[in-house]
C-alpha cells in the first residue's frame, strides 16, 4: 500500500488543478454570449452548409488500417518485454499472429486500397 | 441513381495566416481535393483610383506607395515615369541610377517577404527570422535617405526628394558584399529540404501557353519557361547600361517560381553592384522649376524660389493634355500607371495597371483538382499584395 | 518589328474596322468601333507576325459629356516584338461590348472590374459579376458623377 | 457576480495576479488588413521581438486571442468579418487600432473606407502613423499593460 501513495497524491493534485482552474475560471470570467459568438468561427464568415456530409470512402479504409496494423504493433509490446522468458514459444506465436496480419497486408495492398485516389 | 454530388463549401476567409491579406477563397471541396476555387477580392479597395481623380499630381505620390506596399519605390518609379513621360521631361543621369538602386533595393525586399511569409505557410519557421533580419538592413537604408521605411515616397517627378545622404553608399557596399552569402543561407534551408520539395513540387502547374494566356507577368511568368522581363523587353530609367540574366524555370510549378525567384535575388543584388560602381555625380532634379521643388537654402534666401515653393505645394502644376501608359518590372510582374490628363492639375483619370490582379485571376486555373494544403502553397508562389489587387 | 511598323501594317491591314488611327504620345492607339472590337482583336492576336498575345490592362475612362460617355482602353503588349498598342471604343451609358475573355483569359477579371466600376457590360462574359464592391452595390463609383465620400447609406 | 462582491482583500489580490497573468500573456490574432501589417510583422520578428511581452503568439483564430490589433485601413467590405471577429474572441478581449487608417480612416477618405475602427468597436490603444514603426507598436502593448493592471474584476462585468 506504502508505494502507492505518491500516485494518490499524483491524482488529488490533478484533480485539484483541473477542477480548480475550470471552477475560478467560471466564477472571474465574464459571460457576454452574443449571437457571433456562439456561431462556429470560419475565418470571420457566417459558415454554409453543414459538415455532417457524405464523407468519401477512402477516410474509413485508412482509419480502419490504421486500427489493424496498431493493434499489432500494441501486441508486440509485452511479447517484446517477456521475450527472454517465452522463449520459442513466444516466437513461433508472434510469427504466426504477424503473418497472419502480413497476408492482410498483401490483400489489401493487391486491392489497391492504399493508393490514395 | 447516382444522386448529385454535394461538395462541401468552405471559405478561406478574409481572416487567414495563408491569404496574405484580406483574400478569400470560397473552396468547394470533395474531401481534401478542391473542385472550384472562386476568389473573393474587394476587401481592401480603398477607390484609389477615384481618389486620384480628386488630389494633384504632386498628391498622388503617396497613393503609389500604399499598393504594392512590400516594394513601394517600384511604385512610385512607375508613376513618376508615367507623368515625366507626359511632361515629357528628362531625368539626369544621376537620379536614374539612384531610381535603379532603390528599385532593386525594394525588389531584394519584396522577394524577402515573399520567401518568408511563403515558407512560413509551408511550416519553415526560421525563413521568416533570416528573411527580416536582412530586410531590416534595407529598411535602414531607406529610412536613411528618405525618414520612412515601408512608404518613402522617395522617388518624385522629375528626379528625386533629396541625393543620398552619406554613409549611404557605404552601407550598401556592405550590405550588397555579404548578401549573397545570405540567399546560399537561404538556399541550404530550403532547395533540397525534402518537406519543402514535396510541398511545392508539382504542385501549381501552370504552362507557358496558359501563363501567357491568362496574362500573367512577373516571376510566375517566368517560372513557367518564358523568358521575358519588363527590365529587358522594354528597358526604362537606365536599365539598359546594367547587365544581369533573366531566370526562367522549366516546369512551371511552385519549385521552379521559387527558384526563379531566389536567382532573381542574385540578379538584383549584381544589379547593385554594378550601380554603386557607375553612379554618376551631379545634379539629382531635373532643371524643370515649374515641376521641381527648389532647394531647401534657395527657398530661405531669394523670393522666386519661396513663391515657386508655394505655389508647387499648394496648387501643384499643371500637365500639358494627353494620355500615358508606362510600366514598370515589379516584384510581382508588370505594375503600370495610365494616367489621362485634361491639363488640369488633377489627372483626369489614373488607372493602376496591377499585376497581382491578374496573377490572381489564375488561381481557380491553377489550383482546381490539387488538395486544400497546395492552394495555400500556390496563393504564396503567385505572390499576391491586397494594397495593389483591390486598389 | 517596331512599334513604327506595326503601326502601319496594322493600319494598312485592317482599314475597314478602324476608324481613327494615331501615334500617342508613347505608343500606337487605334479606336475601333464596338461590333469590330472582337475581329480587330482577333485578327492582332492571331497575325503571326503581330502576336499580340499578353493582355496588359482593360480600363474605360468616363467623359459625361460626350454622346457615347465611356471610352473602353485596351492594351495589348507582343512579347514577341515588345510592344504595346492601346485600343479604344466607345461606348454609351449601360451600354455593351463584346468580351474578349475569349481571346485572352486574363480579361475576364479586367472586364469584370470595368463592369463593377463603371458600368458597362460585356456580352458572353464567363460570369459577369461585381468583383470589389459588394454583390448588392447599387452604384458604379468610378462614374464622375459619383460624389468620392460615397452616398450616406451605401 | 461570484464571490468578488462580498470579500475585498481577497479580490483586490485576486485582481493583481489575474492582471499579471492577462497582462504578460497577450495573444495577439493573425489579422492584417494593409501596410500597417507588415510593420507588424517586423515587429514579431527577431529585430523588435515583440516576445518580450509575452505577445509573440500569434494565434489564427480568434478563440484563442485576447488581443485584437487592426492594422490597415478598414473597408465597408471588412466590417461584418471584422464585427464577427471581435464578437467571436472570448472575454477578456483589448483592441489596438495600429496606424492612421485604422484610427481614422488615415488618407482614405473614400467610399469604401470606414473612418476609423472605433466606429464599428471600442479601442484600447491607438497608435498614429503611416505606417507606424514597429517601435510604436511595443509602445502601444507598454500603453495596454499599464491599462490591464488598472483593471479589477468588478468594473469588466
Amino acid at each position: 500500500m506504502q508505494n502507492y501513495l505518491p500516485i494518490l497524491i499524483l491524482a488529488i493534485i490533478a484533480l485539484i488543478f483541473a477542477c480548480g482552474s475550470l471552477i475560478v475560471s467560471s466564477l472571474i470570467g465574464q459571460k457576454k454570449p452574443n449571437e457571433d459568438k456562439l456561431r462556429p468561427y470560419e475565418c470571420g464568415v457566417i459558415p454554409v452548409g453543414d459538415a455532417r456530409q457524405r464523407y468519401p470512402v477512402r477516410y474509413y479504409i485508412v482509419a480502419m488500417l490504421f486500427i489493424v496494423f496498431d493493434i499489432e504493433a500494441a501486441f508486440m509490446y509485452p511479447w517484446a518485454v517477456l521475450f527472454k522468458e517465452l522463449g520459442w514459444f513466444g516466437f513461433i506465436e508472434m510469427l504466426v499472429f504477424m503473418v497472419i496480419l502480413i497476408i492482410g497486408l498483401i490483400y489489401v495492398w493487391g486491392k489497391g486500397a492504399l493508393e490514395w485516389e | 441513381m447516382a444522386e448529385e454530388k454535394k461538395y462541401m463549401t468552405l471559405s478561406m476567409g478574409p481572416q487567414h495566416p495563408a491569404t496574405h491579406g484580406v483574400l478569400r477563397v470560397i473552396l468547394e471541396l470533395d474531401g481534401e481535393v478542391v473542385h472550384k476555387a472562386i476568389p473573393v477580392i474587394g476587401h481592401l479597395h480603398r477607390g484609389v483610383e477615384k481618389l486620384g481623380e480628386a488630389r494633384t499630381y504632386l498628391q498622388n505620390i503617396v497613393f503609389s506607395d500604399r499598393l504594392d506596399y512590400t516594394s513601394a519605390m517600384n511604385n512610385n518609379l512607375a508613376y513618376c515615369l508615367t507623368v515625366e513621360k507626359l511632361c515629357g521631361v528628362e531625368v539626369p543621369d544621376r537620379a536614374k541610377v539612384i531610381r535603379v538602386i532603390m528599385a532593386e533595393l525594394s525588389r531584394i525586399a519584396a522577394h524577402l517577404i515573399w520567401l518568408a511569409t511563403h515558407a512560413l505557410d509551408i511550416g519553415a519557421m526560421t525563413l521568416y527570422f533570416y528573411c527580416f533580419r536582412e530586410r531590416e538592413e534595407i529598411l535602414d537604408m531607406f529610412e536613411m535617405t528618405s525618414g520612412q521605411r515601408l512608404t518613402p515616397s522617395y522617388i518624385r517627378i522629375g528626379g528625386l526628394m533629396n541625393d543620398l545622404p552619406e554613409g549611404f553608399l557605404e552601407r550598401l557596399k556592405k550590405f550588397v558584399d555579404n548578401f549573397d552569402a545570405h540567399v546560399d543561407e537561404y538556399e541550404t534551408l530550403l532547395t533540397k529540404n525534402p518537406i519543402w520539395i514535396a510541398r511545392t513540387k508539382g504542385v501549381g502547374y501552370i504552362s507557358a501557353e496558359d501563363a501567357i494566356n491568362w496574362g500573367i507577368t512577373g516571376p510566375v511568368l517566368r517560372g513557367s519557361g518564358v523568358k521575358f522581363d519588363f527590365r529587358k523587353a522594354t528597358p526604362y530609367s537606365g536599365y539598359e547600361n546594367f547587365e544581369f540574366d533573366i531566370p526562367t524555370g522549366t516546369h512551371g510549378d511552385c519549385y521552379d517560381r521559387y527558384l526563379v525567384r531566389l536567382e532573381e535575388l542574385r540578379q538584383s543584388n549584381r544589379i547593385l553592384k554594378q550601380a554603386i560602381k557607375m553612379l554618376p555625380s551631379g545634379p539629382v532634379n531635373a532643371d524643370v522649376p515649374q515641376l521641381v521643388f527648389p532647394e531647401k537654402e534657395k527657398v530661405l534666401n531669394n523670393i522666386e524660389s519661396l513663391i515657386m515653393q508655394f505655389k508647387l505645394a499648394s496648387g501643384g502644376f499643371t500637365v500639358p493634355k494627353g494620355e500615358v501608359y508606362a510600366s514598370v518590372e515589379n516584384a510581382k510582374g508588370e505594375f503600370g500607371y495610365y494616367i489621362v490628363s485634361d491639363g488640369s492639375s488633377n489627372p483626369y483619370r489614373m488607372r493602376i495597371k496591377s499585376s497581382c490582379f491578374i496573377n490572381l485571376s489564375a488561381l481557380p486555373f491553377i489550383v482546381k483538382g490539387s488538395m486544400v494544403a497546395d492552394v495555400v502553397a500556390v496563393i504564396g508562389s503567385i505572390d499576391i499584395v491586397l494594397g495593389e489587387i483591390d486598389r | 518589328m517596331n512599334s513604327k511598323e506595326i503601326f502601319e501594317t496594322i493600319k494598312s491591314d485592317c482599314k475597314s474596322l478602324i476608324t481613327e488611327a494615331f501615334m500617342g504620345i508613347d505608343i500606337p492607339t487605334f479606336v475601333v468601333e464596338p461590333d469590330s472590337l472582337l475581329e480587330f482583336m482577333k485578327y492582332i492576336k492571331k497575325m503571326p507576325q503581330l502576336s499580340f498575345d499578353l493582355i496588359a490592362d482593360i480600363t474605360a475612362v468616363d467623359y459625361p459629356n460626350r454622346a457615347k460617355r465611356f471610352e473602353l482602353v485596351y492594351h495589348i503588349f507582343s512579347i514577341k516584338n515588345a510592344v504595346r498598342i492601346r485600343v479604344k471604343t466607345k461606348v454609351e451609358d449601360g451600354g455593351s461590348v463584346e468580351s474578349v475573355t475569349s481571346i485572352w483569359r486574363g480579361a475576364e477579371w479586367l472586364e469584370r472590374e470595368v463592369f463593377d466600376m463603371f458600368g458597362v457590360t460585356f456580352k458572353n462574359h464567363p460570369d459577369l459579376r461585381r468583383i470589389l464592391m459588394n454583390e448588392d452595390y447599387k452604384y458604379h463609383p468610378l462614374k464622375k458623377e459619383f460624389p468620392l465620400q460615397g452616398y450616406e447609406e451605401s | 457576480m461570484g464571490i468578488e462582491s462580498h470579500l475585498g482583500i481577497i479580490t483586490t489580490s485576486l485582481d493583481k495576479i489575474v492582471n499579471w497573468g492577462r497582462k504578460n500573456s497577450l495573444w495577439p490574432m493573425t489579422f492584417g488588413l494593409a501596410c500597417c501589417a507588415l510593420e507588424m510583422m517586423v515587429a514579431a520578428s527577431a529585430r523588435h521581438d515583440i516576445s518580450r511581452f509575452g505577445a509573440e503568439v500569434f494565434r489564427g483564430s480568434p478563440r484563442q486571442a485576447d488581443l485584437l490589433i487592426v492594422p490597415g485601413t478598414l473597408t465597408k467590405k471588412m466590417l461584418p468579418y471584422v464585427l464577427r471577429l471581435y464578437n467571436q474572441m472570448p472575454e477578456p478581449k483589448w483592441v489596438i487600432a495600429y496606424g492612421a487608417c485604422a484610427c481614422s480612416g488615415g488618407i482614405f477618405n473614400t467610399y469604401n473606407v470606414v473612418q476609423g475602427v472605433d466606429k464599428v468597436i471600442p479601442v484600447d490603444v491607438y497608435v498614429a502613423g503611416c505606417p507606424p514603426k514597429p517601435e510604436a507598436l511595443l509602445r502601444a502593448i507598454v500603453m495596454l499593460r499599464k491599462k490591464i493592471e488598472k483593471e479589477t474584476l468588478k468594473d469588466r462585468v
